[in-house]
């Protein structure tokens, strides 16, 4: 059924319908609209068989969740930025022990400074803890992905994180194709686990695994991650033929095939893309985009196969390596390795800075006029940077740079862009 | 279930792991010896018996104690009990009312008629015990229960000897005495009484007896010389109890004087309160606190008003006048005299200065082997003369209704292998379990249960027994305050401490056994063991 | 005490077991039947207390759930001795996920179970002093704020003892850890404030709290059943001495709890919706030097010279613990 | 694409304004999108919500640079932000006032933007008349449909039914049918 409503809702109606049997919830921004609208629903027993509980932090939301699936229960729980790190712990944990909780993470930047607004830092921190980490470009792929989640974690025994760009797709008031009850139950069977706590047929989980074993354990993480690489796509074409609209799957090329610069990204900021590629082919630049939706696994050799006939290939990723530049970009690389391409790095919107028409516009063509920089910060203001690099070698006691810059820029709220 | 590689497993599978290799010294379980059981002078396995009283099952306690002991009601009245002198409860609170508790299973046993188990195998040999006191009796009930046949000769008109001729009824009613003879007759012991030996080979061989037992009291009461006017006033303690026996009893008069600082002066001295005397008069050489006799005995004869004097010897008796003299105790302790005389005056004077066998009917075999006055017996009880054996005050030593039993059974199963033809042995002792060695954390504070005691007057006045028994509920109290030292009595203890399940509980009755496959010698089972019933020892390499 | 309702009169009164009562008064750990919830092959050293009590306490509340139980473990030596890949000593359904997450990964599990209608089936969580009063202390309030359906055990051996025994808020001052050496004017662990986290969940006002220690196995277990007899959060402080940690001789474990107890060192008590219920009584007084002397991680306050001054620091506070949970005060045994 | 960006402060329902514009605009089968400019502001900062209109999917993530309407729910705002920024020359300015733009002293700019259809609308006044609250949103939406023509006031009024229940739904639509008719009034009137 379509409907005109928040992605946050769109989100919780979604995992609603996959029949999560714990949820554990914790407010943080921009998330928490998605587990107030689930508790919503439990309180008013919209929602039944499912347990909702409030937690005291982001570290118990996820340790509840670990202990309910390990009991043979679909577990659930959604998350941001400092809150992914705070369970960063428990991720790894969630992973290890091969538990198939799917958490949605509302991508939010990471602090110091602190910073409510999107970018995809949060997600990049956890990209080795083992997860599946799919991103949603849309509300409608954030409802179609979370569905495809359970399956998919469940089959494989793997957690799965939904990646949400905070705000912007959380807070969109956009068109969503709500899926029925019925489709979602035919397509979601029931949780069957791989292994769980019984007094039954009692096991212990969590054992301590030295060197002996402890390679072989890491091994078939990878493996069974690497096993979403064709189980991802297939779900995808499955979710396909039950709901009669794609979503899901590696990677979505967008007038990719003759396109001479490819526009790689993940998440939201593709459909921001896709206008400014529309627009350039208007002008009759040979471009065109590749929607990365499964970050982990990556899809290394389909989007190699989606990119590699282009000259040249520019990222634009929400999260910054500090030290090397591109996170994104340094996969990219690594599903080119000797196809002899360059590879952009464009970091935009961080922190929630809007990642306008206009700039990509720009470097999109810059890019095809191959006078792009192997990094660029989009956006950048360079005589704030400047002028606070000069401060910070001129004075030992430069202050903290965060606070300087602002008190140069003045409010925040006042600008638009 | 497809469990996922290494982190999950199999429950229980540590079992693989065999932590026993951990180890450089094992817990070993040990029977150590209880003290009370050390110094029973009749062998008892108190502790034992105590075990079966504890749980309420006291026809088990009582055939407990009967397989070393045939003369429970007796014992229970008359033995001094070093048993509770020596119990390591009394280290804690308060020793173990064992005699107590002993007096309680043999009074059940004559309350409910509890008989001895029957002689399942004859011997075919033949037994003759001369003498039916304690040392006789005792010998006689334990050959009968190895199936040989037996038969006591008693020279006086009823059993039980001394028991009855030297113990006085108010300590030992005499249906007491009956009542545990009769069971030993029961068994198919032949006593005959009026019955007095002369010539031993000449009855064994008349008798057709394989060997022969001699258990002949002590009663002939010890002399000693006082410048006396009138001899009748003198007479001594054995005789006085002897004539408590008979129907005429004894007159003492009003005034008695007792001689002597044993057992045999406090129950004479006792018996004159009984028989009327308004002063009955200990007079003792040395102190208190030097006095052979029972501490018990020496308090209630004081309660009955029995005076004492200390520090005096008798130097003369005339007519209704005893002159003493004080005396001091010399540096190593000895009394001696310091020439300050006193008189007292006194209807009679008792002596009570010990006892002598009267081996009379030793004459006809004139190369056994006497010293001192006591018949010589080896370490099977048996005399220089072959298949001639002897135990109870004949042959010296320590002359008590325990030690008689002891002397009795011991001699019993010396007769028993002798007529076999198997050497005697004896088993190996334990190692004592000394109060160190016992963690009494685990033993719940509980003071001993007082008996309850006659009335005052009546004990001033009337031969009723002075001491009455437990009833149930305190006699069973009392066998559990046993903390079974040295012997396991499966608390589960070391069953329980062991934090690597390695002790295997055997079940009711059948104790523990370590499991060395993943003991790793920690020592919690030995320092934990209530009762010290664990070792640790040096891992065998 | 509800132990003391059983008078087993004087042979082994305090023992494990006692052949004279009846089967149903029996303690779990005097019975063939026990279920061995930590089972032999496990790595702890000898003489541990941890394991002692982990199984006193779990095999209690699994004859109190009619073996119905599951257990999340907090990191630790428990966790680590008896899980080393490839053998595990459990019995049981059991789950380790993380140090400080325990309470929480219980609360998962009663959770599934609730949603599941598994009422029978029940929760313990279990963790060792570091794992509960410092890295799991918020889980583990949230647990009992939310009053979620689990017994959490901490097994409290005073110090981090896993990783080579460091100090935690739960070591008490003076004792020598890795981390709080006995040097300089002011040797071993300061006398900080205390953090005494049953009083803590006390203030919680959960169903129910107590302290018991494996020196009195059938106090340990009867706490244990009474905890099990009730839904909601609930919270059992168990002392385990640690030989390794506190430089005890294996075999003085038990006694070492026994001497804390007694000492009035380490009060055992009940306490249900807030209000202490019951205490266990002191039965033989004893001075803290009698405990302390026997651990090496206190040896300094008697060599070179003997420290009077800081044993009377620790005299005052058992003295103190004897006064506020009345330790002392007659009683009913 | 039709682009609306309104501006306003904490607490005056911005938000929820462009939220059910995009409501209203989903009713009549359109493509819309709503958005906040995310941020952490609490009661009283400025603030602003973004609305798309469109006949085919919005893809577009960037906020409204270039609106083709604003809707100004304060008129404190007009001179501390720079409200006007990027908005069409042709495009519509409906601000929540009951006083003229020229008394906003706003005539210098709408003199250099004559193509930009200005109106004032008292949307406070209406919603404290008809709610008892003085939430200027929906009613300004009821003038945003009426100065505009993007919408239909039908479907303004099934959004604010969406979004709210009963009496306050109902005092909202009424708000909203005022100042619907008080714009359809002065826009005849201009005709």
């Amino acid at each position: 059924m379509l409907k005109q409503v928040e992605g946050s809702r769109a989100v919780a109606e979604a995992v609603a319908l996959c029949r999560p049997e714990v949820i554990c919830a914790y407010p943080i921004t921009p998330q928490t609209h998605i587990v107030e609208n689930l508790g919503e629903m439990v309180k008013a027993e919209h929602l039944t068989g499912c347990e909702f509980i409030n937690v005291e932090s982001e570290f118990a939301a996820l340790s509840v969740a670990i202990g309910a699936s390990a009991t043979g229960a679909r577990a659930y729980t959604a998350t941001a930025s400092q809150g992914l790190l705070f369970m960063a712990e428990a991720v790894y944990n969630a992973s290890g022990l091969g538990l198939p909780i799917v958490m949605t993470i509302g991508n939010r930047a990471i602090g110091a400074p602190i910073n409510i607004w999107n970018d995809q830092q949060d997600s990049m921190s956890m990209r080795d803890a083992g997860w599946i980490q799919l991103f949603a470009e849309t509300n409608q792929e954030a409802v179609d992905l979370h569905i495809q989640a359970v399956r998919l974690a469940e089959e494989l025994s793997v957690p799965v994180m939904v990646c949400v760009d905070g705000f912007i797709l959380t807070h969109a008031y956009e068109r969503v194709d709500m899926p029925t009850q019925e489709q979602v139950d035919a397509f979601v069977p029931s949780y069957e686990p791989r292994q769980i706590l019984d007094p039954a047929e009692p096991v212990t989980i969590g054992a301590m695994v030295g060197p002996e074993a402890f390679t072989e354990v890491r091994y078939l993480a990878h493996y069974r991650q690497m096993q979403a690489l064709w189980l991802i796509p297939e779900l995808a074409e499955e979710f396909e033929q039950q709901f009669g609209r794609a979503s899901g799957g590696l990677v979505h090329p967008y007038r990719s095939e003759d396109a001479e610069t490819l526009v790689v990204a993940l998440g939201s900021v593709n459909g921001t893309i896709k206008d400014v590629v529309d627009q350039l082919r208007d002008d009759g630049v040979a471009i065109g985009s590749v929607s990365v939706t499964s970050f982990r696994p990556f899809p290394a050799k389909a989007l190699r196969a989606a990119i590699v006939h282009a000259k040249r290939i520019v990222v634009i990723e929400k999260s910054l390596a500090v030290g090397i530049g591109g996170i994104v970009s340094t996969d990219v690389r690594m599903a080119l390795a000797g196809a002899g391409r360059p590879v952009h790095t464009v970091v935009a919107g961080l922190g929630g800075r809007a990642i306008t028409q206009a700039s990509l516009r720009e470097v999109f063509v810059k890019a095809h006029r191959d006078l792009l920089e192997y990094l660029t910060f989009l956006d950048l203001r360079h005589d704030v940077v400047h002028r606070e690099i000069e401060r910070l070698e001129s004075q030992r006691r430069s202050g903290p740079v965060a606070e300087n810059i602002l008190r140069e820029l003045g409010s925040v709220a006042d600008r638009i862009g | 279930m497809r469990k996922p590689y290494a982190i999950t497993l199999d429950v229980g599978s540590s079992l693989a792991n065999l932590t026993g290799s951990w180890r450089t010294q094992r817990p070993v379980y040990v029977d150590r010896l209880p003290p009370c059981n050390a110094t029973c002078a009749a062998g008892e396995d108190i502790q034992q018996w105590l075990f079966h009283a504890e749980e309420g099952n006291y026809e088990t306690a009582w055939r407990s104690l009967v397989r070393d002991n045939p003369l429970a009601a007796i014992m229970g009245r008359v033995c001094y009990h070093p048993c509770e002198g020596a119990c390591n409860r009394g280290q804690l609170d308060e020793s173990v009312g064992i005699n107590a508790v002993e007096r309680f299973l043999g009074d059940e046993a004559n309350r409910y008629g509890w008989e001895f188990e029957p002689v399942t195998a004859e011997s075919g040999k033949r037994v003759l015990v001369i003498g039916s006191g304690p040392a006789g009796l005792s010998a006689a009930y334990h050959l009968r229960r190895l199936g040989n046949a037996v038969v006591i000769l008693e020279a006086e008109t009823s059993s039980g000897g001394m028991m009855r001729y030297g113990i006085p009824q108010y300590r030992l009613p005499r249906i007491t005495i009956d009542q545990d003879v009769q069971r030993i007759l029961a068994m198919g012991v032949e006593l005959r009484l009026d019955h007095r030996v002369d010539d031993i080979e000449q009855t064994m061989r008349d008798g057709n007896f394989d060997a022969c037992f001699l258990g002949v009291g002590s009663q002939l009461g010890k002399r000693a010389y006082i410048p006396a006017g009138d001899a009748r006033r003198i007479t001594d303690a054995v005789t006085v109890l002897h004539r408590m026996a008979g129907d005429e009893k004894p007159m003492l008069g009003r005034r008695v004087v007792v001689y002597g600082g044993g057992n045999t002066a406090v129950d004479v001295a006792r018996t004159a309160r009984r028989l009327g005397a308004e002063d009955s008069i200990i007079v003792y050489r040395r102190t208190r606190d030097r006095m052979p006799a029972h501490r018990d005995e020496v308090r209630e004869a004081i309660e009955e008003g029995v005076k004492l004097k200390w520090l005096s010897t008798i130097a003369a008796a005339d007519d209704e006048l005893i002159t003493v003299e004080k005396m001091e105790l010399d540096e190593k302790g000895f009394p001696q005299p310091t020439g300050e005389l006193e008189t007292m005056e006194a209807d009679a004077l008792v002596l009570a200065l010990g006892q002598d066998v009267d081996l009379e009917l030793l004459s006809k075999l004139p190369d056994l082997n006497i010293v001192h006055g006591a018949v010589a017996v080896d370490g099977a009880q048996m005399t220089s003369r072959e298949g001639v054996f002897a135990g109870g005050d004949m042959i010296g030593g320590e002359r008590t209704v325990t030690a008689a039993v002891g002397h009795g059974k011991k001699a019993a199963r010396a007769i028993d292998a002798y007529l076999r033809g198997v050497a005697f042995k004896q088993k190996p002792k334990h190692q004592m379990a000394t109060y160190d060695l016992l963690n009494t954390w685990y033993y719940a504070d509980a003071p001993k249960t007082v008996r309850p005691k006659l009335d005052i007057i009546r004990r001033q006045s009337t031969f009723d027994e002075v001491i009455g028994s437990l009833d149930e509920a305190t006699a069973l109290y009392e066998a559990r305050r046993c903390m079974s030292c040295g012997n396991c009595f499966e608390c589960d203890t070391c069953y329980g401490v062991c934090p690597d399940n390695a002790v295997i509980k055997l079940g009711p009755g059948k104790r523990f056994e370590f499991n060395y496959d993943y003991c790793k010698g920690c020592g919690l089972c030995v320092a934990e063991c209530p009762c010290g019933a664990i070792r640790m020892e040096r891992e065998p390499n | 005490m509800r132990t003391s309702h059983v008078k087993f009169y004087q042979t082994g009164t305090f023992t494990v077991g006692n052949r004279l009562l009846s089967e149903d008064d029996r303690s779990v750990q005097s019975t063939l039947e026990r279920t061995n919830s930590l089972n032999s092959g496990h790595r702890a050293c000898q003489g541990c207390g941890e394991a002692l009590g982990a199984r006193y306490a779990i095999d209690a509340a699994m004859r109190a759930t009619d073996n119905q139980l599951i257990a999340a473990n907090a990191t630790g030596c428990l966790e680590v001795f008896s899980t080393p890949y490839p053998e595990t000593s459990w019995q049981i359904p059991w789950i380790h996920s993380l140090f400080g997450n325990t309470a929480a990964v219980a609360t998962g599990v009663a959770a599934a179970l609730r949603v599941k209608g598994r009422n029978d089936t029940r929760v313990v969580a279990q963790g060792g002093d570091g794992g509960t009063t410092d890295i799991g202390f918020g889980c583990l309030s949230g647990m009992f704020e939310r009053n979620d359906d689990v017994l959490y055990i901490c097994y409290d051996n005073e110090a981090y003892m896993n990783t080579g025994v460091q100090r935690s808020s739960a070591t008490p001052p003076t004792a020598r850890t890795a981390t709080s050496p006995a040097k300089g004017p002011e040797p071993g662990n300061v006398f900080g404030q205390g953090k005494n986290v049953p009083m803590i969940a006390m203030a919680h006002e959960i169903p129910y709290v107590a302290t018991a220690s494996v020196a009195d196995v059938r106090d340990l277990e009867a706490k244990v059943t009474r905890a099990m007899s009730i839904r909601g959060a609930r919270y059992i402080h168990i002392l385990v001495p640690c030989p390794l940690g506190w430089g005890s001789e294996p075999q003085h474990t038990v006694r070492l709890a026994r001497l804390a107890t007694e000492s009035g060192l380490f009060p055992v008590f009940e306490a249900e919706h807030g209000e202490i219920t019951d205490r266990r009584l002191i039965r033989r007084k004893v001075p803290v030097e009698e405990y302390l002397s026997l651990q090496k991680r206190f040896a300094h306050l008697f060599k070179p010279e003997l420290k009077m001054d800081v044993i009377a620091r620790l005299q005052a506070v058992a003295d103190r613990n004897i006064r506020r949970f009345g330790l002392m005060n007659g009683g009913d045994d | 694409m039709f682009q609306v960006r309104i501006h306003g402060r904490g607490g005056q329902g911005v938000v929820t304004a462009a939220e059910m514009l995009s409501v209203a605009g989903f009713l009549e089968g359109k493509h819309t999108q709503a958005f906040p400019s995310f941020g952490s502001e609490r009661m009283g900062a400025p603030v602003m919500a973004f609305c798309r209109i469109d006949s085919r999917e919005i893809r577009l993530r960037e906020p409204v640079m270039a609106p083709d309407a604003l809707i100004i729910q304060d008129t404190t705002l007009l001179h501390q932000v720079s409200v006007f920024e990027g908005l069409s020359d042709s495009g519509y300015v409906l601000i929540n006032s009951s006083r003229s733009p020229a008394v906003l002293g706003l005539d210098e700019f709408f003199a250099r933007h004559p193509q930009i259809q200005v109106l004032t609308v008292p949307a406070s006044h209406l919603a404290l008349e008809s709610v008892g609250r003085p939430l200027p949103n929906a009613a300004l939406l009821g003038g945003f449909a009426a100065l505009t023509g993007m919408i239909a006031f039908e479907s303004v009024a099934a959004a604010i039914d969406e979004k709210f229940q009963g009496r306050v739904a109902a005092g909202n639509i009424a708000a909203a049918r005022a100042a619907y008719e008080s714009v359809v009034d002065v826009k005849r009137g201009a005709a």
